[in-house]
């Protein structure tokens, strides 16, 4: 399913003009605080009438202001988790989630079961939303919402009152739903980590504007959208296909830029998976290292070099085709003598690439 | 027991209870409605509706009561097309007692239940929507129940003032034993001759018992709802 | 019938019935709301009404049984007081009501459209009393509630029916207004055209029995016949 | 303008006014008070005093107009007192009628008062105890500003319902031109005499009217403090 | 001020049994959702009557069930920013921030407009609550409850909501209360970042218990408390002086492990501060390694090494008294013959030490 998002909204202190297609998979909302995300996110939902524009689902019309037509939510299926859980008070936490299945016109969507299982909810299912604690109810609101079998997921910032552990257990089913489900996402998020995992496309909003919109992989290699995803999270993606589970845990991948080992990628042998790999955790050598702890060093080519304000500098490296990044020291950069053309070794620790940055192919 | 009250007088107490429950079992679901038409919707001649369910309560209930006969009675416009089209006759019958005790309620149902509707948090309503609930679904299955306790409070005071009222309801459908004389109807009859108070007395302690009764029950099952919402 | 027939009517319903196995069916109401029930067609049989312009309306509306209507009942304008054993007083053109008042009220019906306030407004003023007093006079719903004024003693003197006052312990009749100060007291009663059967007419005969007589006159009503 | 009414009827109108407003004026702090305590606090006898408030929409009022004279009279024992301490008395004057109508009308505004009290979510309150603020000082600047549509909802039911009151009133303080005959006991006596409709219409269009402007201000003043909070 | 919190209270579902001391400085709780770290801060608020326990600042009761105390929460002048922002819909933004300062005895606390700058809320001021986004709404929060002029602070996921720029402003402000203002901070967050920057003490609390409390050094630097904290966030504390701030946009600073390079640190030469070194950030090397990009190279000693159930091992490194550790495959310490005693060289690139993971020492 294909979403197509054009509107403009006034609120006092803040014009919107936004547009936008989400093609299908996972399609993250960026952006700091106040930017405008919640507020496309109603949009699409209708939970709020733009002041213009028009909002169409796979050529259906949602929105459309000009031909005065607005779709009722209810008619909408679109799943929406908020930011602020809004669970029904009187309803019991099983209720809760099964909330939206009176209204869903199938009932072949995933299994309570599965769902309370994988939120680890199971002890709560028969409390009230008021007996909850912050995290479980974001937890529950999740749940509710992938139950109602919805042909579309909206989801602002569902992960953020959430641990580390549970995020990890939650990512994959999300991969799930976007890869099996087929199910279209749009999400709104402060952590590039979850992004830059699920996000097969992302829009960058500040102050209202799209300023930067298109494919996961463009948009997060491009040094020039660094600044604005944060330096810390700048970074490349990688299409690898799973080669071997080798017995001392590491998985073999092979790569267009050469062979890379990880810890346990949960993929069966021939599988593609995307790799995050962060500016930051690349080391650059001219020499190839050895004796050293980092199993995998990849032979490539300098591409680009970026020297921002700080002391740090922005390399891309290429091979055949696939980019990374590589964010080093300006010190280093010059001590190396780095220039485009120059072939260097490319250093990446195994546990460099956190669990949560390897994601389902797609 | 029933040595201290005249068969007469056992009669109003059942009717009184019968008038009271049918003008609040039949005035609630209209009350809900109105009241949230009035908490909810704009619309053209809201302030009218406002006004026209406040009267009750701004007139003097003879006032109410003689307007009452006027339309509802047997020679009034809508009494006349109600008798000849449904057979359904509100004049001198205990019907008309309820009708009346009805309205004259309708003002503090309304309000009760309205400013329940208010209290609502409309962002649990559109969540409600986005799950799939069309309007009234989510009326029944998110919106009532968060009222309940407003509902609740709105249909005991709606029930309080039913088994009071009075000058409406003599002056519109009279005062006939075992008919339309109502508990409130039979202490009048009593305070208006010599020696009556005492007779009087007795049931206005009837009165009450019974109101004392109907507003306990109502402060438990309202508590009872208002901790299941708080959720513990 | 009026509400303040209710005790004696009563009785004399029950004795009726005994008698003739018929049930009675009473309503007590303000004579002015019963008459506006009756010409909005209500399903009354007999008419006993405590004021005589609210039977001229009934009449009007073409509702009552040629020649049915007669006077019932008549009955004494008092002056009350409260207390058990108060000094009763002379009512005539020289009594000084204003000073028995001094600052305190006069306890009356309503003097302009309660049938007992207008006929004790008109033996006040036949009498000369009324601009000195008019000022103290507080005008209740009705004679009972005029009367309860004086019985808790909010009120020192009020005036009442004679019928009123009979059974009241807190209060004493001081005194007694000419009959001639007012128009007659009368409660006339009816057969309404709606009455049909015969046990309407029988009843509406028994009210004028001897044997009732005696049972309004004991609820301090006068008898005209 | 003022060749329609007599000078008494004009006063019937400017006393149902004053005693309407003080009666409300008066009641609203311990309307409020009483509403808290019965919606937030648990104590000994707390169902009884709820059925003391809801008494007067229970009984005819003739009757809670006959236990006013009783008590307040001035042979009553409160009324007694209050004349030999404060010098303060009811007895056929209009402060009897506001006292009769602020007691009518009272169980109308503690219900809505209390209803809104209970929507207040206790966990501002408690941010607030954080922040520094006493008990008393989180009501004033928390629950108070945010139960306001509460309060004018009380406040307009009781205002409408003093405004129409007769029954209570005429009972305790009688009805004495110019001192405590109001707008109703005016109608009343019309009601009264044969032919009195007309008369009696005129006053009941002057009563409708007062009632629906303060109707309207009080929707105005409610919305405007409901927008304030829905903050937008 | 020193926190001494002891209590028991029982939930259906869970029964929770609290015991810890919270010295002056910041005091991480650190748990799953769920485990409790919202009912402590509730107790210590007085927003919660535990079942049985006692709550002492500095000596003085705030509660304590045997002698029946419960010192109400507006006497404990203890301020508390809410998981749920709770402003208070019916007040601007400005009478929100400015609420506490009516009740607080003296008014010499922070200032209104250097909180505001700080938080970024300058337009939102006039606005009311219903009109903000979810991140604005959590930092006027913040704001109220600093502007209380509080003798104690608690936070219960302050940050979660705001977005990594933000975080970033606000991170370097709750480091200034807790070191110039002395204010003791109770912090409730899923972020190690955060809380491996900030803290003073950490607890962690799982399933309503207390499974270790100290100081933040000797916590995280733990191997054993690694599976509890998140085998990614496990890393280690180093203390070091700012030696000189040099013109290519790098801070020299002075360990006792040695010398490191890092990007601009923003404190004066001669300043102390805490480094958070992640074990996944450092690679090792049996040979000094040349012609490679990482400027901080340390000669240490391996002391500790912990295999795993997985691919992973941890490597404990001294130098000079300081502790770090390394996250490296298990095949790598194999390969490289790690083993106690062996000497190695840790190789940390400048960039990898994230701004937030560098704090003013404390
Ligand atoms: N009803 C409203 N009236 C006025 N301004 C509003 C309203 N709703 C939102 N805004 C403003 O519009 C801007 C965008 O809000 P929005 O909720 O879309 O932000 P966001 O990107 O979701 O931020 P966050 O990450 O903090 O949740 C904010 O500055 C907010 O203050
Ligand atoms: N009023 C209550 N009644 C019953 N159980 C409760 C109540 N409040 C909290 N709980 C339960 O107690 C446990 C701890 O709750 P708490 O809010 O302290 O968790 P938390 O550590 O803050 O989690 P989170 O990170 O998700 O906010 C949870 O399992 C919660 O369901
Ligand atoms: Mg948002
Ligand atoms: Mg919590």
């Amino acid at each position: 399913m294909t979403l197509s998002v054009a509107f403009r909204h006034r609120f006092p202190g803040l014009a919107l003009d936004i547009a936008f297609e989400a093609p299908p998979g996972v399609t993250a909302l960026f952006g700091r605080s106040g930017a405008g995300k919640t507020t496309v996110v109603q949009a699409v939902a209708g939970l709020l009438r733009p002041d213009s524009g028009r909002v169409t689902a796979d050529g259906s019309v949602l929105t459309d202001t000009d031909a005065r037509i607005f779709l009722p939510p209810h008619l909408r299926r679109i799943g929406y988790v908020f930011q602020d859980a809004r669970l029904f008070p009187h309803l019991t936490v099983r209720q809760n989630l099964l909330y939206g299945r009176w209204f869903a016109p199938e009932r072949d969507g995933a299994s309570l079961d599965r769902i309370v299982a994988m939120l680890d909810i199971g002890p709560l299912l028969d409390r009230r939303p008021g007996a909850l604690s912050g995290g479980e109810r974001q937890r529950v609101a999740l749940g509710r919402a992938i139950l109602s079998s919805p042909r579309l997921l909206l989801m602002d910032e569902p992960l953020a009152a959430l641990d580390e552990a549970r995020k990890a257990e939650v990512l994959p089913y999300l991969e799930r739903l976007r890869d099996e489900v087929a199910l279209p996402i749009l999400y709104v998020s402060h952590s590039m980590a979850e992004v830059a995992r699920l996000a097969t496309t992302v829009v960058l909003i500040e102050g209202g504007l799209v300023t930067a919109a298109g494919p996961a992989p463009a948009i997060l290699s491009d040094p020039s959208a660094a600044p604005l995803l944060g330096l810390r999270e700048a970074g490349a993606i990688l299409t690898a296909r799973v080669a071997a589970q080798e017995e001392d845990g590491l998985t073999r991948l092979e790569s267009a830029a050469g062979t890379l080992w990880l810890p346990r990628v949960a993929a069966r042998p021939g599988a593609t998976v995307r790799l995050r790999i962060l500016a930051q955790d690349v080391m650059l050598s001219t020499r190839r290292p050895e004796a050293i702890s980092a199993l995998n060093i990849l032979a490539m080519t300098v591409t680009d070099i970026r020297i921002g304000e700080g002391p740090g500098a922005l390399v891309q490296l290429r091979a055949q085709g696939e980019t990374i990044l590589a964010r080093i020291t300006r010190r280093s950069a010059l001590a190396l003598g780095l220039a485009p053309g120059l072939p260097v070794y490319a250093i990446l620790k195994a546990v460099s690439v956190a669990q949560e940055n390897v994601g389902a192919g797609g | 027991m029933t040595d201290w009250l005249t068969p007469d007088e056992w009669r109003a107490v059942a009717l009184s209870l019968r008038v009271s429950a049918v003008a609040v079992a039949f005035s609630l679901p209209i009350g809900i409605f109105v009241a949230y038409a009035l908490a909810r919707w704009d619309f053209w001649g809201k302030q009218i509706l406002n006004g026209l369910v406040h009267l009750p309560l701004i007139l003097p209930p003879v006032v109410t009561g003689y307007l009452l006969l006027l339309t509802f009675g047997r020679k009034g416009y809508v009494g006349a097309f109600l008798d000849d089209w449904f057979g359904l006759v509100f004049a001198f019958r205990w019907t008309g007692a309820a009708l009346a005790a009805g309205i004259m309620a309708f003002p503090l149902m309304v309000r009760a239940i309205r400013l329940a509707i208010e209290a609502v948090d409309p962002k649990l309503e559109q969540a409600a929507g986005t799950l799939g609930a069309s309007r009234v679904w989510v009326f029944l299955t998110i919106t009532l129940p968060l009222i309940l306790p407003g509902v609740i409070a709105g249909t005991i005071l709606a029930f309080a003032k039913a088994m009071g009222e009075f000058g409406a309801t003599i002056t519109f459908v009279s005062n006939i034993p075992g008919q339309t004389q109502t508990l409130p109807s039979a202490i009048y009859a009593f305070m208006q001759v010599p020696g009556g108070e005492a007779q009087a007395a007795r049931l206005v302690m009837i009165a009450i018992a019974i109101a004392m009764t109907a507003l306990l029950l109502s402060e438990w099952v309202g508590r009872a709802v208002a901790r299941r919402i708080a959720g513990t | 019938a009026a509400a303040s027939l209710k005790t004696a009517l009563d009785a004399i319903a029950a004795d009726f019935q005994k008698a003739t196995g018929n049930t009675v069916t009473i309503s007590y109401a303000g004579s002015n709301a019963l008459a506006k029930q009756i010409i909005e067609g209500a399903p009354a049989d007999i008419f006993v009404s405590a004021a005589v312009n609210w039977m001229d309306e009934v009449e009007k509306a073409g509702l009552v049984a040629p020649g049915t209507r007669e006077d019932l009942l008549g009955n004494t304008l008092v002056l009350v007081a409260h207390g058990k054993d108060a000094k009763p007083v002379e009512i005539g053109s020289g009594f000084d009501l204003k000073a028995l008042l001094g600052d305190d009220k006069l306890s009356m019906a309503m003097v302009d459209s309660v049938p007992a306030g207008q006929y004790g407004k008109a033996s006040l003023e036949n009498l000369g009393l009324w601009p000195s007093v008019e000022a103290s006079v507080a005008q209740s719903e009705n004679v009972r509630a005029a009367l309860a004024l004086v019985s808790s003693g909010e009120a020192p003197f009020g005036i009442v029916y004679a019928s009123d006052a009979v059974a009241d312990d807190n209060v004493s009749v001081v005194g007694t207004f000419p009959d001639d100060s007012h128009k007659p007291i009368i409660y006339p009663a009816v057969l309404l055209t709606g009455a049909k059967d015969a046990a309407d007419k029988a009843f509406f005969e028994a009210l004028s029995a001897d044997a009732s007589d005696a049972t309004f006159k004991a609820e301090g009503f006068a008898v005209l016949k």
